[in-house]
């Protein structure tokens, strides 16, 4: 019988399960639980996945969060100008966590309100417009609602997507990519119509008219929409090597079971 | 017989050396191996309307808070463990200065075609964003063969100056930058006109072996002055030799909480001279022995 | 649990991976850290029509002499100590193949285009040159700015298959590379569908340290397979493990002076095992014992 | 008194004059005699100048030719991706020996008649065309004569010069910067009308027609054309602490005086 096992833990498993298949490329989960599916995913069905020690050099063995003893054996160098290198070759993967997200897979992390004179201003751009403009991408949103999923286009466009009208004929945007969206309530993907967010299986206990209540945008309902897996005891286990401090019980409020009551 | 040349200066000397209205590019990444000790000197000097170009910390926030920014030219400004600068946010939200946010990788492309002498480098990175809004005068081309793709001509970024910090100079220039990654500290000396380089110790002559001569970034040719200044760097990461000063950072964020706050961490922490400076923040031993972060 | 993978395989194998018509890209720099091996083992295959991407060393007059070289693009082609290959000289004089001359940065500036994914890079070297012959599809691109600079589009130098050599290999693809200078190893994996290299010793996994990791050059996602071949850059230098081998040069050369002197050095030097080939030039502790060159 | 002193010496004085005055740039010089001249420039009036160890470092001693006892002091990194970055960025001054010469300071360095199927190939463009277009260039040649200074253009545009006709509007040719030529029998420059080649001095014993007489196209002749200067006491010590083996005795056939009888 399998343990019981959290809301983190199974989101957990669902970024992991983001990072399968995706060949030998660069797997950047940002922040707690997309670092700890980055590594589940490459200590179980993904070893070829290439993974940083959080600075500037990859590794192996993905690293524990938490304070470390020793250095980590490494493989090779990841300083920020090798980042751009692989950003822009296509060879990663990016699952981070922006401010809003539009019906479109556009995001920003710049801040909420016009770009000259935002009300709440972030950090910039960061990466994202070259992110999402070259490699693989996903999201995590630990609070889905509909600040997050915006009804219109997001307030300053971060990362691109497929709204039609941001490309111009001749631009390339055939390595626009956007994979899955894992928040505290469902997986979804971009693979309804025209690349329309659609919902990949709900986590246990949640209802779609729940999702489509805190999403400011229509969502696809797929045939025969499923519960989205939890982990095994052998992920389990793998988990809590990953996260031996067990930081993962404080990205969700009171640390819930993945089962809704 | 050998006649020679030396380009050691102080903080003062250099900032007395530029003038209102420069392009100017900070080396380093976030909180990391920032030249604070030169910021400072600017802080402390009448310099003002300046164009700063930087993968920002706390330095962005300071120099925006003193308000001697016109415009920024930025991937993102953030001091990592204390994520968003509050002085930056009220000053982005108030439309303070120009803010030209840019992708990071799109930054150091436009560093590059200006140290490359190229008008502009093509690239799809920023095609489709809100880049094309931050930057109305960034324009397209498109490529001369079949394939006719339509890509963002990023502009050469052209400093007047750029600032960086180092772990060890000589006094002809040469410097090394220890810890595990250059950024891109390279590209905004060979961008820029002129170079100043912080660094904790000056020293004659550096005699580097075939492993630490790659930890010279940028050739002395263009270094055009060095600044000695022992935990220069502080309150970000100078690895080996110390790490963030959380504390300090943590006042200053908190600064922007209180009524007067910047005038009262200007005049208090900033003061008027960096010796005292780094007395107030405990002195060499206490900074060199800030643990390097864990991430 | 963990299940894993392992890129080794053999020349041979390597080899009957590639099909006639490819474009070829081969790393080192000149007589310098060339992965002979590999190169061998497509002189005995029958491999041809081949497009060669290089700075040119011994391999290149060798797949000249052989004929399998349809297209050659390059920088220069030289043994330094024997500055003009003999068999080099010969084909282009009798118009062998179809020469693609370029300056030394041009080609790097081609690979790196290929690296970003970029149709092109904009430069001025070229302009004003015979470049511009020698590569008569290339265009200009004018400056979408103001100062309307027109500027030589050096075209992206896509590689079918990178061949490169390196000193330490492990079977998941991860290399270390030491010697001096990378020249432009890393570029040439990143311009390329598939990169093989192979390493004088083949480990099951490489543990670097932070000195030593900057010296894997392309991260193992570039790297398709990895043969195991010790002095496999002879005659080629290959520090700190050896120098080249002027002997084996000079004899290599000299036989292009004889009458069917390409076929003799094919049949009794190249062979038809690289086992074989070692022992002919001496055994592995003798080439190891080749000393570095002094410039 | 001033020691007696050979051709090659005056050379290396000649060479590292072209040197003087040129800033923080690196230094290249090609062949012995260049390369002793960068030494010897280094070590006398500009010891700002920028120079290798001829493989991958930069030093501030200048490496004696010939074998080595010990390991230089480096003080930086000379990569090949180096070298590019500081030829693009027109920190350097390359002195090399072309193939052929013209007129209008175009060099060739690929092979003696036409591209498509020379009749004496030689190693390729290298990295003329790029250093031309760039920075600082200047010529060393040991055999004065019209076989390397031609009469049209030189077969092979490698490196480029101030032929009008190659440059087309809007290309930029303003950093095209030829300074010297240092050959057996004077020092030229492109200080002309238009840039047209000069004879700067003559090497002692030299008389212009000579060298005109040597050379495929008109020279011109300036007012009180002079004598090239020789090395003092000092230039020569320094000289043969650069060349302690005397390789500079090899450069020209029996080493002759620097006056011709």
């Amino acid at each position: 019988m399998t343990q019981e096992f959290t809301l983190a833990e199974l989101v957990i498993v669902a970024c992991a399960d983001a990072f399968r298949g995706n060949g030998e490329i660069l797997a950047s989960g940002v922040g707690t639980l997309p670092r700890i599916g980055a590594g589940l995913a490459k200590l179980t069905h993904s070893p070829e996945l290439l993974m940083t020690d959080s600075e500037a050099f990859l590794i192996e063995d993905p690293i524990p969060l938490g304070p470390r003893t020793g250095t980590p054996a490494l493989s090779g160098c990841m300083s920020y100008a090798r980042v751009f290198d692989i950003v822009w070759s296509g060879r990663r993967h990016a699952m981070i966590g922006p401010l809003q997200i539009d019906r479109f897979g556009q995001t920003n992390l710049s801040g909420v309100g016009p770009y000259a004179q935002p009300k709440i201003a972030m950090l910039g751009m960061r990466g994202l417009p070259g992110n999402s403009a070259n490699h693989i991408n996903s999201m995590f949103v630990p609070n889905h609602s509909k600040r997050i999923f915006v009804e219109g286009e997001v307030d300053i466009v971060g990362g691109v997507g497929y709204n039609p009208a941001r490309w111009l004929p001749g631009m390339n945007q055939t390595a626009v990519d956007l994979r899955r969206i894992v928040t505290d309530l469902c997986i979804m993907d971009f693979e309804g119509p025209d690349h329309a967010i659609r919902v990949r299986s709900l986590h246990p206990g949640v209802t779609f008219d729940q999702v489509q209540d805190a999403t400011g945008f229509p969502l696809i309902r797929p045939e025969g929409l499923g519960e989205t897996p939890g982990p095994d005891d052998a992920a389990l286990a793998v988990i809590a090597s990953l996260d031996p401090k067990g930081m993962r019980a404080s990205v969700f409020k009171d640390n819930p079971p993945a089962r809704r009551s | 017989m050998t006649t020679t040349f030396d380009k050691r200066l102080t903080a003062e000397a250099m900032v007395a050396s530029l003038a209102d209205g420069m392009t100017i590019g900070i080396g380093g990444w976030g909180p990391r191996r920032k030249p604070m000790a030169l910021v400072r000197a600017i802080l402390r000097s009448g310099l003002k309307d300046l164009t700063v170009v930087a993968y920002g910390g706390p330095e962005v926030g300071m120099l925006l808070a003193a308000g001697k920014i016109k415009t920024l030219i930025y991937g993102f400004v953030s001091m990592d463990v204390i994520p968003a600068d509050p002085f930056f946010r009220h000053a982005r939200q108030t439309g303070a200065f120009e803010a030209r946010e840019l992708d990071e990788g799109l930054l150091q492309w436009g560093l590059r075609a200006a140290a490359m002498r190229v008008p502009f480098l093509p690239t799809r990175t920023g095609l489709g964003s809100d880049v094309l809004t931050a930057n109305p005068d960034f324009r397209t081309v498109t490529s001369p063969y079949d394939d006719g793709e339509v890509l963002l001509a990023m502009p050469a970024i052209k400093l007047d100056v750029a600032l960086l910090h180092a772990t060890k100079a000589d006094r002809l220039g040469n410097t090394l930058t220890m810890g595990p990654d250059p950024f891109f500290d390279d590209l905004f000396a060979r961008a820029a006109t002129r170079t100043f380089v912080s660094a904790d110790e000056v020293v004659e002559r550096l005699d580097l072996d075939a492993a630490t001569a790659k930890d010279n970034f940028y050739e002395r040719c263009f270094v055009t002055g060095v600044v000695e200044t022992t935990c220069g760097a502080h309150p970000t990461t100078n690895p080996p030799r110390h790490g963030w000063d959380f504390k300090a950072m943590k006042a200053y964020a908190a600064a922007a909480g209180e009524e007067g706050g910047w005038n009262a961490y200007r005049r208090d922490v900033i003061g008027t001279d960096e010796a005292d400076y780094i007395d107030r923040m405990g002195g060499v031993a206490t900074i060199n022995a800030l643990p390097l972060p864990i991430f």
